[in-house]
């Protein structure tokens, strides 16, 4: 047998690369009828709405009398100078930064102590999760019930004993907190479930290593748990913190963005724009204008959490 | 260690979880007061813990304003968007975790803003759409404008369960002699099973519960519980009794449907899961 | 097929066709309905579900689907499906304000003809010229009114006579008064404040008594005027005598807390009225009586039924449908739920005798002031009562915010071809 | 069964060149072992040959076909990976059938070709189990009874033993090989482990950096490694490198290791005077003499068959393993006789056997 050397080098870059292609064309070719009815699904029916979208961004349009005149990148002008949309814009992120943190802070607190606990995990996991599985519009209706001013179940118990509490919808800061409260009534059920599956899946093995070095219960999680799982970490936060970006229906029913504007959120003010004020393509313009800060954000979660799995 | 402290840490955490489950379900536990009380009760001041029981508004919600025909399309409609989206996005998340190159990373973004564009301006394309195509209150045009926006979330979450999946056997199997099909439904499927069951129960409340969308493309035949229950909004505080006793009722399914798969579900979530 | 019986083979054969179309791609079935029914979208109170009860039995054989649901709600349906030309809608419930707005955009059906065939056989013209006039836009008539609602003045007789207080005949009166019966317990008045609707209907009493009315008759904004931010002033002053909550509160929530024997007082629709007497909702029951609001100036509105432009049904029988369910006789039937639009009912002794607010709301639908005929004054609105609320939740000084509102409405009236 | 060709093989993975112009012919029925250090690229050999692992240029036939364009399950080959690959829902018999099952054969040649396997490999016990149930050991013989029901020209194994423990890496060494025996199956083998090589191969490949450095028996490769990468590769412990300088004195050629160390050339080698080389031996060819290299013994290692002597001669480290010298302590000096006809002589420069 020879001894063969790197010495065939006859074959062109352009020849190899094309060989390379094709096999991985090939490969794909293989794949694609997997991808095809989602693939048409999505094309058709969210990103025609989506170009549709960014299209009708580009006219001064008013959907109620069809009138349209083509302006170009007016409408995302005339959003930037607009103090309402940057004072919405602020809101949305300290609501989205608080109700995130928030669920994140219990979520993980509440799974840990499930991981804990021995008995009767099940169940409490089920019944912690049923706020999540009611139908937003109607959880909404139900904390409104909570928070509402005087006859509200929280007032009204309070009143009972001669003590009044905050006005929980009625007082511009409070009715933040309140709506913060609201959503993570929503969601931390969601968190709690996704970090305690997670937290399950750390291996054991780590764990006893940890508590033979020393290391506390804190520690372990801290040092151990927590690095384990960033990716999970970093996938719930990035779902939630999109999907906070998007909240409406709770607002809309609790405060519809009042006091004032004390609760108005992008997506309140998108709502107003489309469907009060009929501007369709300011409401467009400003709809993908969220669109891009969420994908900044989701973006730096994902590299900030997928670092840190890096150097784990 | 000491078994007696252990035995009573267990039974303070088991306390203190307690405590934040009942905190938790208190507007649930609330809610239900509401649908057995006259409004004179469910808004007293000082709230009202005892009071004559009322089954009226749970007796109207389902004799009197067709709740069952809301049920059923309800039913029919997110079943029908779960089995779609779910197998395709199934399919779509599968092709995407066998795929290489820059493409797919565009793509699973792309997917991502997808999710983040606010519906309410999906909403007109996909009445325009629906209208175009003759689909206004039908199921169709509903379970098509779920699978849609069904499909980001499906793929992530599939795609995550998939990754875990060696490529050792996607290609024993292709030695095996199994197709791209083959290898698809009888090998890497039947591995992330529990990961289906948690994308499915997750696609299941989305459907179940979406309003914006069925409120624009369903009509009188079509109609989901979300809206019928958002058409008693006010006016009347009847009409709040009302809600609460059919959003009482629209938990019920879900809730056994949780019941059911919650042994899968962590089970599922801890498998995959973005790990 | 109706809603009350599902038809289980309907159901198959869309699910089938759901199937269908997950395997075949965007080659489906559509649907095939025999007769079409009529459509009918509509707002939902309990007047507006009698209303609907009726249409369906209105002409035997023609069938009516009805879709009621929140205002808010109803609105978004509309405008999608009617800027889309969509035939989805047959029967359209309207407002003053949106039958203006509505009809601008072309959306709706002229009815003078219709009304001229029908005028005899239905006895239209007993109809209460306040609220024909809320149906007409541009001269043409667009809807048959149902209901004439008005805002007036809730109050607990036995609060204002142990106080020794009489019935305010003034908006100053009733701003003192308030401040006086407030307690922690019970709140002086109540304030229904929610973004935006509640806000534009509480506001424009104070805009039309205190302040010189929203615009002038070049659809300038006026109500930035010095009398304006006094009115403002005013709402603001009258809020801290209000019940807890009001800056979320619409009008369910104001309604509770005149039940619930949480509030004196207060500006309130008509329709309301027979809430605050039942025994099933209210603790106050015979506690209330009814006044004009002081100074007069409170919003009142028509509410009916107008034929969409695109409707592919006869409109002869959609007319007849909405007629036969408005009917006299149907009024009188509904008269405890609603203040019937028809003058002989309204002077109606046995109607007077059983409905104790029926002198009140006739004495209020007199000295109330409707909307700005403006058909985008639901859109401009949305500025003007954001900015009102930032006035009085204090985020900005009460000028500014109308000066600022008077900008943007001036800004967005000017884009849509105003002032020129 | 069949013959297995690989002729002017490359392969490129964006911009390295894994495989670089590979020929190997592995005739029928016989055990090759591609064996090199991780990242020689004998796995990617092995996955082209499987179908796995587009061919960039070059051919692969199997049994006298070209198979580069066919997809692996045209090729009739079966294969045993690393980490086993069982499917992890499936029992330890549907794992084995799978293959059959998907070929549509009959259930009756299922059941009975199932039987074989679990009989040659004593899995019959464990049939209705599932892989997660199961030992190492245990998966690793299920892996290899999925592929035997197949009964295919050919098997690669994809480095089987590595997730074994040392134990059972023999134990399981000795029954692939029985099995082969058995079957008499060509099969390509790829491992890092030269004992592995050694053991069980017909023919070895050594490959380095996607290069075939050699290829033949085992003992061939032992006794006459053709460069200095393959005799040090080959051989536990590896063979000594001593560099030196090729001197002629008095006709015959001798090899100065310098502190006044000069050995004989080796049995059948030749070098030019003043060529620099280095001296190969195998730890094993070294005794105890009076004339030879004097080292100072660092570290005694006795295995009980032989010792072990880490020794230092002029800042090399040298390994001795002597049979019976239980007398040796660190610190001791002592004089290494290397056996020249054993011994081996490399150009320093190229690392070529100097053959004469």
């Amino acid at each position: 047998m020879q001894l063969t050397t790197a010495g065939q080098d006859a074959v062109t870059p352009a020849l190899r690369k094309s060989a390379a292609r094709r096999a991985r064309r090939a490969q794909h070719r293989r794949l694609w009828p997997f991808l095809l009815p989602s693939a048409l699904v999505a094309f058709f029916i969210l990103l025609y709405p989506l170009g549709y979208a960014f299209y009708l961004s580009l006219f001064n349009y008013y959907l109620d009398t069809g009138a349209s005149t083509f302006v170009g990148f007016a409408n995302y002008a005339d959003l930037f100078t607009d103090t309402r949309f940057w004072a919405a814009l602020t809101r949305t992120i300290g609501i989205v930064v608080a109700a995130v943190g928030l669920e994140f802070c219990v979520g993980l607190t509440v799974a840990y102590g499930l991981y804990r606990l021995t008995f009767g995990v099940r169940a409490l996991n089920l019944l912690m999760f049923l706020p999540h599985i009611i139908t937003p519009v109607v959880a909404a209706l139900f904390l409104k019930w909570i928070f509402a001013g005087r006859w509200g179940l929280l007032d009204s118990l309070f009143a009972t004993f001669g003590f009044f509490a905050p006005d929980w919808l009625g007082d511009p800061a409070w009715a933040r907190v309140t709506v913060v409260l609201a959503d993570a009534w929503q969601f931390t059920p969601f968190m709690i479930l996704v970090l305690f599956a997670g937290l399950n899946t750390v291996d054991p093995s780590q764990i006893e290593a940890a508590q033979i070095d020393g290391a506390s219960g804190r520690q372990i999680l801290f040092r151990i748990m927590l690095p384990s799982i960033a990716p999970i970490i970093a996938f719930v936060l990035t779902m939630r913190m999109m999907d906070a970006f998007r909240y409406f229906d709770t607002i809309y029913v609790l405060t519809g963005g009042g006091p004032g504007t004390a609760t108005e959120t992008v997506t309140m003010q998108t709502y107003a724009l489309a469907f009060r004020l009929f501007q369709i393509g300011k409401a467009s313009a400003l709809g993908v204008v969220t669109l891009l800060i969420v994908l900044a954000f989701a973006s730096i979660i994902v590299a900030t959490v997928g670092r840190r799995k890096g150097r784990t | 260690m000491n078994a007696g402290r252990f035995r009573t840490s267990q039974i303070l955490l088991f306390v203190a979880l307690a405590a934040f489950t009942a905190a938790m379900l208190t507007p649930v536990v609330w809610a239900l007061m509401t649908s057995v009380k006259q409004p004179i009760d469910a808004f007293a001041i000082p709230p009202k813990i005892v009071f004559e029981p009322t089954f009226e508004f749970h007796r109207q919600v389902w004799l009197e304003k067709g709740f069952g025909r809301f049920l059923l399309n309800s039913a029919v409609i997110s079943l029908a968007t779960v089995v779609v989206s779910v197998s395709i996005g199934t399919m779509a998340a599968y092709a995407l975790s066998r795929m290489s190159g820059k493409a797919v990373g565009g793509i699973m973004l792309a997917l991502l803003s997808l999710r983040m564009f606010p519906h309410m301006l999906l909403a007109i394309p996909f009445f325009i759409l629906a209208k175009y195509l003759n689909l206004i209150d039908t199921y169709p045009a509903m379970v098509l404008a779920l699978v849609a926006i069904n499909q980001p979330f499906t793929i992530w979450m599939m795609h995550s369960f998939f990754v875990d999946v060696p490529k050792e056997i996607d290609e024993a199997a292709a030695i095996d002699g199994a197709g791209e099909w083959q290898t698809f439904f009888r090998v890497v499927l039947p591995i992330v099973r529990p990961g289906l069951w948690v994308t499915a129960l997750f696609s299941l409340l989305l459907a179940y519960n979406e309003f914006l969308f069925a409120l624009v493309l369903t009509g009188p035949h079509t109609k989901t519980l979300p809206v019928a229950i958002a058409e008693y909004g006010g006016e009347d505080l009847n009409y709040w009794s009302l809600s609460a006793a059919a959003a009482i009722a629209i938990m019920i399914p879900i809730v056994l449907f949780m019941m059911a798969l919650q042994k899968h579900l962590v089970r599922g979530l801890a498998l995959g899961a973005v790990k | 097929m109706s809603i009350q019986n599902p038809g289980r083979r309907k159901v198959i054969q869309q699910l089938s066709a759901v199937t269908l179309a997950a395997g075949g791609g965007m080659g489906w079935a559509g649907r095939a309905f025999a007769a079409d029914p009529v459509q009918l979208i509509s707002h939902r109170y309990p007047a507006l579900e009698f209303w609907a009860g009726k249409m369906k039995t209105a002409i035997p054989g023609v069938e009516v689907n009805t879709q009621l649901m929140p205002f808010d709600k109803m609105g978004e349906l509309v405008t999608i499906a009617m800027s889309s030309k969509a035939p989805t809608f047959d029967i359209v419930y309207v407002i003053d304000s949106s039958i203006v707005s509505y009809a601008k955009n072309g959306w709706l059906r002229p009815l003078d003809d219709l009304w001229a065939k029908y005028k005899k056989e239905f006895n239209l013209d007993d109809l209460s010229p306040t609220a024909m006039k809320m149906c007409t836009y541009n001269g043409k008539i667009y809807a048959l009114p149902g209901t004439i609602n008005v805002m007036m003045l809730y109050y607990r007789k036995d609060v204002l006579d142990g106080a020794g207080k009489a019935v305010p005949k003034t908006a100053a009166e009733y701003r003192a008064l308030a401040k006086q019966l407030n307690t922690p317990a019970r709140a002086g008045t109540i304030s229904c404040l929610k973004p935006t609707d509640a806000t534009l209907n509480e506001a424009h009493w104070y805009m039309n008594t205190i302040g010189q009315g929203w615009f002038d008759d070049k659809w300038n904004p006026i109500f930035n005027n010095e009398r304006g931010v006094r009115a403002i002033e005013s709402l603001k002053e009258v809020t801290q005598s209000a019940q807890r909550g009001f800056a979320s509160a619409a009008n369910d929530e104001c309604t509770i807390a005149l039940q619930q024997d949480a509030a004196a007082m207060g500006l309130q629709w008509a329709t309301r009225a027979r809430s605050v007497d039942d025994p099933k909702q209210s603790r106050v029951v015979g506690k209330f009586e009814w006044a004009a609001m002081p100074d007069g100036h409170a919003r009142v509105l028509a509410d009916g039924y107008a034929i969409s432009a695109f409707s592919k049904q006869d409109p002869d029988l959609l007319f007849r449908i909405i007629a036969t369910a408005t009917q006299e006789a149907n009024m009188r039937e509904a008269s405890g739920m609603l203040v019937p639009p028809r003058r002989s009912l309204l002077q109606d002794p046995d109607l007077r005798a059983k409905n104790r607010f029926y002198a009140a709301a006739g004495q209020a639908i007199e000295t109330a002031t409707p909307f700005p005929p403006l058909p985008e004054f639901y859109a401009v609105g949305e500025f003007i009562s954001r900015r009102i609320l930032q006035g009085v939740t204090g985020e900005m000084p009460v000028k500014q915010a109308l000066d600022t509102a008077a900008a943007e409405t001036t800004a967005y009236l000017k884009d849509r071809g105003y002032y020129k | 069964m069949a013959a297995v060709h690989l002729s002017g093989i490359n392969k490129r993975f964006g911009e390295t060149h894994v495989i670089r112009g590979v020929d190997i012919d592995i005739e029928d029925g016989m055990f090759c072992v591609l064996v090199g250090p991780s990242g020689c690229g004998k796995s990617t050999l092995l996955r082209m040959v499987a179908g796995l692992e587009a061919i960039d240029e070059g051919e692969i036939s199997i049994g006298g076909t070209v198979v580069n364009d066919r997809p692996p399950k045209q090729r009739d080959i079966a294969m045993v990976f690393q980490n086993y690959a069982l499917y992890p829902h499936m029992t330890v018999r549907e794992n084995m059938s799978f293959a059959l099952d998907l070929a549509k054969r009959p259930k009756a040649e299922i059941e009975k070709q199932v039987k074989r396997a679990a009989d040659i490999l004593g899995l019959v016990p464990y049939l209705d189990r599932y892989p997660r149930q199961l030992s190492g050991g245990q998966r690793q013989r299920v892996a290899m009874g999925r592929a035997i029901v197949r009964d295919p020209q050919v098997f690669l194994f994809d480095e089987p033993l590595s997730n074994l423990d040392a134990k059972l890496r023999v134990q399981m060494r000795t029954e692939i090989r029985e099995l082969h025996q058995r079957l008499r199956t060509t099969s390509i083998y790829v491992t890092h482990d030269q004992t592995e090589a050694m053991t069980m191969a017909d023919r070895i490949v050594v490959l380095k950096d996607g290069v075939v450095e050699q290829s033949g028996g085992p003992l061939e490769l032992y006794s006459r490694p053709a460069n200095t990468f393959v005799a040090g590769f080959i051989g536990s412990p590896s063979m000594n490198f001593m560099p030196g300088i090729a001197r002629a004195s008095g006709g015959t050629m001798q090899v100065d290791l310098g502190r006044g160390a000069s050995l004989p050339l080796p049995a059948g080698s030749r070098a030019d005077d003043g060529q620099a080389v280095l001296y190969g031996v195998r730890p094993e060819h070294f005794q105890l003499g009076a004339s030879g290299l004097a080292v100072e013994v660092v570290v005694v290692e006795p295995t009980g068959a032989d010792t072990q002597l880490y020794c230092r001669f002029d800042g090399h480290d040298v390994v001795a393993a002597i049979r019976d010298c239980a007398e040796c302590r660190s610190g001791d000096r002592i004089v290494l006789a290397p056996d020249s006809r054993r011994a081996h002589l490399f150009d320093a420069a190229s690392g070529l056997r100097l053959i004469a």
